[in-house]
Formats: C-alpha cells, sequence, structure tokens
C-alpha cells in the first residue's frame, strides 16, 4: 500500500496498489471482453458455414448481388481508421495532447465514413427488395441483378436459399455495424477526456482499451468483407 | 525479435509500480497499414481472377493474415503477456471447435442412412413436410429466373 | 431381473441388448454407489472428532494413488462406449428389403401411410418378425417418436426426413397395444379445456401400433382397410366408420357433437347442409363437397369466428364419405 | 488550511474504508448506499437476497407443478398453463437462480478476501453486473406477466417461433442476464490473475477460488454464444432470417447445436461452483487439507474445458449425424474422469481427518452421495443404446436434478451455512438446521428417485397427464416435492431467527484454516501469506479461536494467570 502512489495519482483507485496493476487489470479485462465478443461473432460465423455448404449456389448468386467495389472502399477505410486509433494510443502514451485529439477525431470521421457507404448499399438492397428471409421480395431492378447475378455465377435458376443468405448478410454486417456505432460513441468520449486533459504518459489506459475495440471491430470486417462479397 | 529496433524500450526499472509502454514507432505503424491494404488489394485480385475451390481457402488465409497483423502489431500482442495471448488464442480455438464439431453434424447427417437427414425424399422426390411451401411449389431449391417484363411495373410501383 | 429394473416388456429385437447393457450399467453403478457411501461412512464414523486427537496432516499426496483413479476408469468407460455404440450403429443401419412406413408428426397426432397409399391415423398395423423402417417428417413443429416396448426413440423433424427401424419380436393384443409417446414438447393449444382427452396436447401425442401376423399385413397392403371390426354388425356401417374416425383421429379434440357451442372448431350437430359464415367475408353451403375441402385443405375456407389452426387430414374417399355420414345422421337426432 | 488538508480533501473518499468497530452493514445506512456501493461484500449480499427471491419463486412453480402432477389428467390447471408453468419454473431456476448463486452471491463476498485482494478488479463493472442482473429479471417478469411462454427454458425452434411475443421478451431478458454472467465471470478472472497479494501464489489458491475461476472461464467463453443465439432467435421470431426456422429454409437441429454449445458449459457454471465449496468445507470439518489438492484443482479446469467438447449428447435423438452422435458420446464419458478424481479425493481428505458433523459439513457429505448418484446415471445417458431409450424420459429429469439440486443447491446450502455467520455476524440454531437438513435430503431423494423408475419405465417428461400405470410414482414424486418444500420453510424460519436474535457470532465460529475467516471484514492490511488456506498444523491458536473477540480475551487472561 503505497500512499505516496496515491498522492499524485487521481487516476489510481483506491483498491489498486500501483497504476501498473491497475492497468494490467484493465487490459486483461478488456482481452477477456475482446474474447467474448469473438465468440459472439463466433455464432454468425458457424451459422455462415453451416449454410454456405449447404446452399453453394445462394451464396455465389448472393454474393454477386453484393457490390464488391463498396466493400472494398469500407474494408480500406476501416483499416486506416484502425491505424489512426493506434496512432491515437502512441500520441496519448507520449503525451501529445493535441494529436491524441486528433487522431481520434479522424478514427470517427473514418467510422462514419464506413457508416454512409454501408447507409447507401442498405438503402439499395432495401429499394430493389433483397430482404432477409420472410420479406424477401425482389422486384424491379432487383431481378434484373438476379438474372445477371446468376448469370456471372454460371447458376441456372434463382436460388430458393438467397433469402438466407441475406439474412444472414443483414444480421452479419447489422451486429458489425452496431459495434461500429458503439465504437464511434465511445472514441468520441474519449475524445472529451482528452480534451479535459485525464490522459498524461502516465496514465493513458482508457484510450488503449477503446482502441483494443476498435481494432477487434476491424478484424471482424476483414473477415466479413472476402467471406461476404468476393464468393465464386 | 527482428521488430525490436522499431520500438523504444522504456529505460526506467520495471518494478516501481508505473506503467511502463512499448510504444512503438510510428513507421512501424506506417508499414503494417500500407501491408494490409495491400493484402485487401490481393484480396480483390484473387477474386477475379478465378481460383475455383481454392477461392474460399485463399481468402480465409490472407484474412487470417490480415488480423494477425492487426492483433500483433496494433493490438500489440506482441509486448503483451502470454496470458493475454493465451486469452485471444483460447477465444480463437472455442470458435473453431463450435464451427468443427457443428459442420461435423451438418455435413454428415446423411451418411449412414441415405433418408436420414435428406430434405427430399429421394424416392418420392418429396419435400419434407414443414419446409417452405414456397420450394415446394417451385419445385426445388432453384426456382425459375425471373421474367424481366415485370421490371417496368416493378419500377413504376416504386416510383 | 427385469421387474426389478422396471423396464417395460421387450417387444423388438434391440429391446435385450439395450437392457443387458442397462442391468449392467444398474449393477455397476450400485456396487460403486454402495463403495463409495460406504467409505464415506465409515471415515466419517471411525475419524470422528474426539478430544485430544488432531488431525493427521495430508502431505504431499500420492501421486501414484491419483495417476491410478484418474486413469483406471477409463478402461471401464472405453468398454461402455463400445457397447453402447455397437448397438447403436445396429439401431441406425437398416437391412435390405425393410417394409417402409412413412410417419407425419403434427399437433398433435401421428399419421402413418402404408406402401399401398393407406393412411392411418394414431394407430398402425406392423408386421411381426418383419424389419421395419419408418420414414418421418413432421408437418409442424418438432416431435419424436418413442417406442418403450422398442426401446427406440427418434426426434421427427419438420423440414427433414429422419428414419427409424425395429423388428417386432412378438403380437400385440388389442388390450394391450403397443404404445407411441411423443417424447419431443411440442406444446397444447392454448386455452385448451378438454386437455384430458387423446391428441389435444404434448402428453396425449400417442399412436397405437398393432403387431400383426406377416400374412394379415400382406393381406391389409394388398386389399387395403376398410371399416373397423366393430362396425360390422352396425345398422349403418358408414355412419358407424365416420363415428370410429371421428372418435379416432383427433376430431373429437377440436369438434363437438352436442350442438352445444365451446370447442376450438365447428360443432359437428346441425351444420351438413347449412349455409355458414366464412372467416374474412362470404358464405359456403355446407355440403358434401365443401366438407371434403375442409377435410384435406382446412385454411382454403374458414368458417367465420374460427382461428386457421386445423390441419389437413389425409383420409380416402371412402374414409371422408363415412366421416359425411356421420355428420348426416348427427341432424337426424 | 495546511497544505495536508488540501492535499487530503482532494483525494476522494475512500469507498473501502470501514472505520474501526463498523462492520459493511452498518458503517453506511440508507437503502442509497447500497444501491450505490462498490463494495463487493454488499453486492454479494444483494445477489444473495436476489437469487433467493427467484429460487422461491422457482420453488412454488415447482410445487404447483407437482401438485398437477398427482393424478394423470386435469388436477388444477390446464394443459397451456402447466407447459407455462414448467417453461416459467425452468427459466428462473436457470437463468435466475443457479448460474449466478453461488458465484455472483458466495463468490463476490469472499473472492476478494480469500486472495487478501480490497475488491474484485473493477468494483464499479461489479455492482453494473448486479443493474444488469435485475434489468434482465425484470423483462423475465414483464414476459410472465405479458403472456403466454410456454416454450421450454430451451426455447427449442420451430415451436418457439409461434405464439405471441411474450417468448421475445423471456428472449431479451435472458439475453441481458447472459451479460450480467459474462461480467461477473470476466471480473472474476481479472481479480484472479492481477488482484492476488504477496504469498498467494496458484498452489496457494482456495480450492474455492479455482472452482470460482474455472467456472468464470466458461461463463467467459460460452455464454457470448447464448446470446448470439438468442439474438439471432429473437431476429427470426421478429423478421424472419430463415436461420432455425424450416418454414424459410432454416435448421431447427442447428439451434440446438447454438443453444447447447452454451447450455452444456453451463451445466459446469452450475456445478464447478458448488464442487468448490464442498472442498472447502470438507477441508474444515476434517480439519485437514484437502487430499491431491492439485489434482482437485486440476479437475475443475479441466471439467470447464471438456464441458464445451460434449454438447452434442443432448442431441442424440435429435437427427444429427450418426458420425457427430459417436464422437459426442465418446467425449462425453471423458468428463466422468475428473468428476471421480474429485470425489475419490474428498474421501481421502476424510481419511485420518478429525471430522465433525455440523450443518455445513451434513450439506458437503450428502452432495458427495448425491452427486454420486447424479454422475452415475449421467453413464446411462451418455451410452448410445441405453440413451436412445432414456432421452427426453423422467429419468433425464431426475438424473439433472440430482446434480443441480442434489449437487449445487445442496453445495450452495454448505456455503450458505458455512459462511452465515461470517456474512451476517450471528450464529443460527444448529439443531433447526439439522431438521431441516433431514427434511430436504429426504424429500429430495423421495422426489427424484422415484423418476428415475418413471423414465426408465417410459415416462416421457414434460407431460401434463399420463397413463394411470404412472400414478403411484407421481403421487410419491409429489409427496417428495412437499417435504422439501417444509424443509426449507423450516430453514427459511432458522435463518430469520438468527437474523433476528441470533448469538454473535466469533470470527472464526467453526474454527477454519481459511483466510476469510480470521479477520472482521476483508484484511486490514494487505496481508502476506506465508502458510496454505488448509495448513491446520502451520495456524496460531488466535487464527483458529471459534469464540467472540471477547472470549478470546478472558482466554488469554485465564492463561497468563495459569
Amino acid at each position: 500500500m503505497s500512499t505516496e502512489a496515491h498522492g499524485d495519482s487521481h487516476f489510481l483507485q483506491h483498491h489498486y496498489d500501483t497504476p501498473a496493476q491497475q492497468f494490467n487489470a484493465a487490459k486483461l479485462g478488456m482481452w477477456l471482453f475482446l474474447a467474448q465478443e469473438l465468440l459472439f461473432f463466433g455464432g454468425l460465423f458457424v451459422a455462415y458455414g453451416v449454410f454456405r455448404s449447404w446452399y453453394p449456389q445462394a451464396w455465389v448468386v448472393g454474393s454477386h448481388l453484393l457490390d464488391y467495389r463498396m466493400g472494398a472502399l469500407n474494408t480500406a477505410v476501416l483499416l486506416l481508421s484502425s491505424f489512426t486509433a493506434v496512432m491515437a494510443v502512441r500520441s496519448a502514451q507520449t503525451g501529445n495532447q493535441k494529436a491524441t485529439g486528433n487522431f481520434l477525431l479522424a478514427t470517427i470521421a473514418l467510422a462514419g465514413v464506413f457508416m454512409v457507404v454501408k447507409y447507401f448499399e442498405y438503402a439499395h438492397k432495401f429499394e430493389v427488395g433483397f430482404l432477409p428471409g420472410s420479406h424477401f421480395a425482389p422486384h424491379g431492378v432487383g431481378l434484373a441483378e438476379i438474372v445477371e447475378a446468376a448469370r456471372e455465377s454460371g447458376v441456372n435458376g434463382v436460388p430458393y436459399h438467397l433469402r438466407t443468405f441475406f439474412g444472414l448478410y443483414f444480421v452479419m454486417t447489422g451486429v458489425h455495424g452496431l459495434h461500429v456505432l458503439i465504437g464511434m460513441f465511445v472514441m468520441g468520449w474519449m475524445w472529451n477526456r482528452n480534451r479535459k486533459g485525464e490522459f498524461s504518459t502516465r496514465y493513458s489506459t482508457p484510450v488503449e482499451m477503446t482502441a483494443l475495440y476498435w481494432h477487434l471491430v476491424d478484424i471482424i470486417w476483414i473477415f466479413l468483407f472476402p467471406l461476404l462479397y468476393l464468393i465464386d | 525479435m527482428t521488430t525490436e529496433p522499431l520500438a523504444s524500450h522504456s529505460p526506467s526499472s520495471p518494478d516501481d509500480g508505473e506503467v511502463h509502454h512499448h510504444v512503438a514507432s510510428a513507421r512501424r505503424h506506417v508499414i503494417v497499414l500500407l501491408a494490409l491494404l495491400g493484402f485487401t488489394a490481393l484480396t480483390v485480385g484473387a477474386y477475379t481472377i478465378n481460383l475455383g475451390e481454392w477461392n474460399l481457402v485463399a481468402a480465409v488465409v490472407i484474412s487470417t493474415l490480415k488480423a494477425a497483423l492487426v492483433v500483433w502489431f496494433f493490438m500489440e500482442l506482441k509486448d503483451d503477456v502470454a496470458f493475454n495471448r493465451l486469452v485471444f488464442l483460447g477465444a480463437v480455438i472455442f470458435i473453431g471447435l463450435f464451427m468443427a464439431y457443428t459442420m461435423n453434424d451438418t455435413r454428415h447427417r446423411n451418411r449412414v442412412d441415405a433418408y436420414n437427414g435428406a430434405r427430399v425424399d429421394p424416392r418420392s422426390g418429396e419435400f419434407a413436410g414443414g419446409t417452405a411451401a414456397g420450394i415446394v411449389a417451385q419445385g426445388g431449391e432453384l426456382g425459375p429466373l425471373p421474367v424481366i417484363a415485370a421490371e417496368s411495373d416493378g419500377e413504376a410501383a416504386h416510383e | 431381473m427385469n421387474q426389478f429394473s422396471q423396464l417395460p416388456p421387450q417387444m423388438s429385437t434391440f429391446a435385450p441388448d439395450v437392457d443387458w447393457m442397462y442391468l449392467f450399467l444398474f449393477w455397476l453403478s450400485v456396487a460403486s454407489f454402495v463403495a463409495i457411501v460406504a467409505v464415506m461412512v465409515y471415515f466419517v464414523f471411525k475419524y470422528r472428532r474426539r478430544p485430544g486427537v488432531e488431525a493427521v496432516p495430508t502431505g504431499h499426496g500420492n501421486t501414484a494413488l491419483e495417476l491410478a483413479w484418474t486413469f483406471l476408469p477409463l478402461i471401464v468407460l472405453a468398454f461402455l462406449f463400445h457397447e453402447g455404440f455397437r448397438v447403436y450403429v445396429q439401431e441406425s443401419v437398416p437391412p435390405e428389403n425393410t417394409v417402409d412406413i412413412h410417419v407425419t408428426g403434427k399437433q398433435w397426432s401421428w399419421e402413418f401411410t402404408h406402401s399401398n397409399g393407406i393412411t392411418e391415423t394414431n394407430e398402425a398395423k406392423i408386421p411381426v418378425h418383419t424389419p421395419v423402417r419408418l420414414i418421418m417428417s413432421s408437418s409442424d413443429v418438432l416431435h419424436s417418436f418413442f417406442v418403450p416396448d422398442f426401446r427406440i426413440k427418434r426426434d421427427v423433424v419438420p423440414g427433414m426426413y429422419t428414419t427409424l427401424w425395429f423388428e417386432a419380436t412378438a403380437l400385440s393384443t388389442p388390450e394391450r397395444p403397443v404404445r407411441v409417446f411423443c417424447a419431443e414438447y411440442c406444446g397444447a393449444l392454448q386455452g385448451s379445456t378438454n386437455g384430458n382427452d387423446r391428441n389435444t396436447n404434448h402428453s396425449t401425442m400417442m399412436a397405437d401400433l398393432h403387431i400383426i401376423p406377416q400374412e394379415e399385413y400382406a393381406t391389409f397392403l394388398r386389399e387395403g382397410g376398410g371399416p373397423p371390426a366393430e362396425c360390422a354388425d352396425a345398422v349403418d356401417v358408414n355412419v358407424c366408420w365416420g363415428q370410429y374416425i371421428y372418435a379416432h383421429n383427433g376430431c373429437s379434440a377440436c369438434h363437438e357433437i352436442n350442438g352445444e357451442a365451446g370447442g376450438h372448431g365447428p360443432n359437428w350437430m346441425g351444420v351438413f347442409g347449412e349455409e355458414i359464415a366464412l372467416e374474412g367475408g362470404g358464405s359456403v353451403t355446407a355440403d358434401d363437397a365443401y366438407i371434403k375441402r375442409s377435410i384435406l385443405d382446412p385454411s382454403a375456407d374458414v368458417v367465420s369466428g374460427f382461428g386457421n389452426i386445423m390441419p389437413p387430414y389425409r383420409l380416402r374417399d371412402q374414409e371422408i364419405d363415412a366421416v359425411i355420414a356421420f355428420m348426416r345422421s348427427l341432424n337426424a337426432q | 488550511m495546511t497544505v495536508e488538508a488540501e492535499a487530503e480533501a482532494a483525494i476522494p473518499a475512500d469507498p473501502h474504508h470501514i472505520p474501526e468497530g463498523a462492520d459493511y452493514i452498518t458503517h453506511e445506512h440508507g437503502l442509497k448506499s447500497w444501491l450505490t456501493t462498490v463494495d463487493h461484500k454488499r453486492i454479494g449480499v444483494m445477489y444473495l437476497i436476489s437469487i433467493l427471491l427467484a429460487f422461491f419463486a422457482g420453488g412454488v412453480f415447482a410445487l404447483i407443478l407437482r401438485t398437477e402432477l398427482l393424478t394423470p389428467g386435469k388436477t388444477i390447471m390446464e394443459a397451456d398453463t402447466y407447459n407455462e408453468m414448467f417453461t416459467l419454473h425452468g427459466a428462473i431456476m436457470v437463468f435466475l437462480f443457479i448460474i449466478p448463486s453461488i458465484p455472483a452471491a458466495l463468490g463476490n463476498f469472499f473472492l476478494p478476501i480469500m486472495i487478501g485482494a480490497k475488491d474484485v478488479a473493477f468494483p464499479k463493472l461489479n455492482l453494473a453486473s448486479l443493474y444488469i442482473y435485475w434489468i434482465g429479471a425484470i423483462f423475465t417478469l414483464i414476459a410472465i406477466v405479458a403472456g403466454h411462454i410456454d416454450t421450454g427454458w430451451t426455447f427449442y425452434t420451430p415451436y418457439s417461433m409461434r405464439g405471441d411475443n411474450s417468448a421475445v421478451w423471456m428472449t431479451i431478458g435472458v439475453f441481458i442476464l447472459g451479460f450480467s454472467s459474462i461480467l461477473t465471470g470476466l471480473n472474476f478472472i481479472a481479480t484472479v490473475h492481477k488482484m492476488r497479494s504477496p504469498g498467494m501464489h496458484w498452489r496457494r489458491l482456495p480450492l474455492f477460488i479455482w472452482g470460482i475461476y474455472a467456472t468464470a472461464v466458461i461463463q467467459v467463453l460460452a455464454t457470448p454464444v447464448l446470446a448470439i443465439t438468442l439474438l439471432l432467435l429473437a431476429t427470426e421470431k421478429i423478421v424472419g432470417i430463415g436461420i432455425f426456422d424450416p418454414a424459410l429454409g432454416g435448421d431447427p437441429v442447428l439451434f440446438q447445436h447454438f443453444f447447447w454449445f452454451y447450455s452444456h458449459p453451463a451445466v459446469y457454471i452450475m456445478i464447478l461452483p458448488g464442487m468448490a465449496i464442498v472442498s472447502e468445507v470438507i477441508a474444515c470439518f476434517s480439519r485437514r487439507k484437502v487430499f491431491g489438492y492439485m489434482f482437485i484443482a486440476m479437475s475443475s479446469v479441466a471439467l470447464a474445458l471438456l464441458g464445451f467438447l460434449v454438447w452434442g449428447h443432448h442431441m442424440f435423438v435429435s437427427g444429427q449425424s450418426e458420425y457427430a452422435t459417436m464422437v459426442f458420446s465418446a467425449l462425453t464419458f471423458l468428463v466422468a474422469i475428473p468428476s471421480g478424481v474429485k470425489i475419490f479425493n474428498w474421501l481421502a481428505t476424510l481419511y485420518q481427518g478429525s471430522i465433525s458433523l455440523e450443518s455445513p459439513m451434513l450439506y458437503s457429505l450428502a452432495f458427495i452421495a448425491l452427486f454420486t448418484i447424479g454422475g452415475l446415471t449421467g453413464l446411462f445417458l451418455g451410452t448410445l443404446s441405453t440413451d436412445i431409450h432414456l432421452h427426453d424420459t423422467y429419468f433425464v429429469v431426475a438424473h439433472f436434478h440430482y446434480v443441480m439440486v442434489g449437487g449445487t443447491v445442496f453445495g450452495f446450502l454448505s456455503g450458505l451455512h458455512y459462511w452465515w455467520p461470517k456474512i451476517t455476524g450471528r450464529l443460527y440454531d444448529e439443531r433447526w438446521a439439522r431438521v431441516a437438513f433431514v427434511l430436504v435430503f429426504i424429500g429430495f431423494n423421495v422426489t427424484f428417485f422415484s423418476q428415475f423408475i418413471l423414465g426408465s419405465r417410459g415416462m416421457p417428461r414434460r407431460y401434463y397427464s399420463y397413463l394411470d400405470q404412472f400414478q403411484p410414482l407421481h403421487m410419491t414424486s409429489s409427496g417428495g416435492a412437499y417435504i422439501i418444500g417444509v424443509g426449507f420453510v423450516v430453514m427459511a424460519i432458522m435463518f430469520a431467527k438468527s437474523l433476528k436474535s441470533g448469538a454473535k457470532a466469533g470470527r472464526n465460529p467453526w474454527g477454519s484454516a481459511g483466510y476469510e475467516w480470521p479477520h472482521p471484514h476483508n484484511f486490514a492490511e494487505q496481508p502476506v501469506f506465508t502458510r496454505g488456506p488448509y495448513d491446520y498444523h502451520l495456524a496460531t491458536e488466535r487464527e483458529l479461536f471459534t469464540g467472540t473477540d471477547e472470549e478470546w480475551d478472558a482466554h488469554m487472561a485465564k492463561k497468563g494467570e495459569a
């Protein structure tokens, strides 16, 4: 119990002895949280694997109905945001308050770009009736797109389970999108705390934990992109 | 570690109770970012040249490499304690288990008995009860390609 | 032995193997349990706390002992797995040339369709000493086809086929048919008031298997089924047969025949030939054609005031005629 | 104002500081001080009250069920009401009582104390977990009030796709409860890793902590799969995404894989903490270090990990592939090994001990006997040929009640009696505690042993009505349930009297060498552990003294005179 450490370390909570202990506990806690996040998304990937192996034609045609250029753009955007997030952490660790704030803002902005692109993708699918499961009712341009996609992927007909593909597409990207939104919110909060000068070279834990979370969101997308958009 | 020169170690003693970060250089982060973007381009490239069966393998392998880069460098598992690595690895292993065992079932449901688990009764060609009426109506997994003539109606109805 | 273990009668070729395993496990368990509890009670008594007697410190344990009781049980467990799996494989792989019967589970009845196209509901004729394969599916929720006397069970799943096979080893009597239970929970009608009757909920979703001689089954396949034996002396065979179907095929779960209100379906008394209002407007005359349609495709014209809850019933034309005759006879009362 | 005083004022008051002469219950007053506390002991007590309420509700449903089953056909209610009752009994007992019971209530209270920490690693998160638990419970209540939830606690599709939306409320409730469980587990793992005092190395960790730690691993790794399962289920029900519903091309058997990937490991979330308590209690009442300490600790970890590999044994007759069935059956038998290791080591601990039979020990010895039955009947269900006959019958019902009630609940009661003086500062009437024990023990065996016989005779589970031939056994079972009910009423009165007028407990009424006993609350100063938690031959006379502080002073004075 080092009371002198408490004296000038307002960030140190009372049940910890040292800043290092507090940091290590926080980091372990965060990794455990990320582990549960992985398992959470893992369930979706298992469902994906099962139905992809059962209905390969639906998956190929469904994939051709997604615009891989938009997906690739979003991948690049998220990778870039991961970079700005890691730079925010670096700035916080080296005590550069201004750079920390700017990098956090850049990350939020890139996340925003991701969501805007996502919005356009969703809007189009809603428009032409590529809806999940029981609501799947393509019409107009959508029908033409299906004919085109079926021809491209060499499938002779409309796979019944396209609706399942879009069911999973919306759940997987939707749950991921929700995580992006939560990430934007948390980073905004961090930006505010940074503005108030709560972080220093001795204490930048919250920024680091937020960045860890953000990288995980990025990793999920790294897998979602080829699995959904790039199937031949 | 070959990447050691890129990182600068904090010189102070490790047991003074303070947090000692391995602050990595900005240069390393840029290199990792470029590698990630490169891999993305590679994935898209592999998609445009058709690899057939190997497409899935290529996609998953490249994605895993990308994820590994993020985890190892951006999330700094490289410099983290062994237990945190174990936590991450454990989560991945358990997802693998979940997937392996579930698909062990879903891919083998009709091995012992041709009828067992078959979605269509092979003798009568009849769909099992309780399936989507739509599948039955369409006479199988594949429905006919839609008639494009309906397009103009659909558009009109929508605008 | 069997009365001690409380197992049901052995009516299939699998039963002796399963029971042998059951009894082996039973005595293994009894022996293990008695040994463990005896040691525990003995220690508790022998080393009970007494003044002046201290516990002996544990020391560092005994690795050899630990390894022994970690790995020795594996031998027994491997044997259990092997024996259980051996019988399971037999149960999973039907022989060639089985007699096939299609089974459909639905809330809350079992339909058996024989190879001659005849469908029996909640009862089925089964030839003795013959491998029979059931090809099963469900038209609504999960059910499970469970025959304790045969020691077999398999879920009946909508959207896919599952199979079971067995060979019955003895004839059944009319008083004690081989009973089929539903072992996978499948619910009850909300607000149900007659939960004590057959085929109104999960716990009453039963069927009777009548194990008959092979020649009798062959005759049945060739010539088809007629009215039940109990209707042979009836004044009007068709009315009697219709009443039999009403009682045995699950109609009575929802349809009353006393002319009073209540029940989940329209009351049958006095309905035949009447003009009835339909759900969603319009009306129809309850004639032969309408009754037939509402048995085969109940969702087509639902009577006003009732939900679209009736599953389709696969009855043959003669059976439908019998049901209509029965309904007509109710008007006369 | 002096500089020192200014510095003092700048530091927020230490929420963990308890002034001399007060205890964690009395040092602050008022509802607000409880609802905003971050003290793990208070949070543990609030969990304890919450789970006991849930246990009461679940128990009432159980008695209603057993009353209905006194006769075939209608006894007191209709079939659909019965279906709702067993759904609520299962869901409340599993999600609101048994999963949070030992870890969240007793674990919260004792884990930090036993490792010499001031609190868990994340106290605010700990309080948040409690609130999340309450919110989940509220959603569950809404489901009960809003309508008709009759799917069984397993929510199997496509049955759960039908009916009204109360199933969605229930799903959301359980989804939220899952996060409470995850966050608690996460908190405990971080606490065990990062908050141990000097000298508390892994080979000294009390076995209770090992059990809670292994449980926490499952909570973190398995519960998120339940969360995604329920999310998919709710989405399927509201939007119809077509994953589990065969009417849309989905697969109902896939739902069972998803569900049991969580719910089988969850069985170990339930039983491991019970085993952990038994290890503590047996050591204390035998005055002896647990035999094969490391083997017991590692068997907990082994159970936690093996628990993930065997979920398919819930699906032997579901229509899954024979290949999967074979693998799952083989792996299932492996679970018997660590369970057996624990039982053998507990017996070996009794050998050459100094055994006394107070109520906590009675519950723990009963645990060993009942868990043995539960485990051995598990062999019937792991063996494929017998499982085909026994699956989905009362045999299964009896088996899991022997494990969950004979195991976990008896373990929980053992711990509750054992630590009651520590939590409340008061003693209870041992004679009445034993009367309650005898009633619960006898009632339990009457209730559930008859169900083994019912099951082997072919009585399926979840049956509202049954054939006449089963009636004598059903009546016996119901009679046993009433005896259990009486036993719990006696116990409740006994504990209430203890709270109201029980004698003041000493620091260590059982004379245990465990770390949690010799100090009034948490350790006043950070301790340095120099002996193991079961080293009776190394503990000081003061540490093992069973009386109050005043009695100790008198004792020392007498010694001085002599």
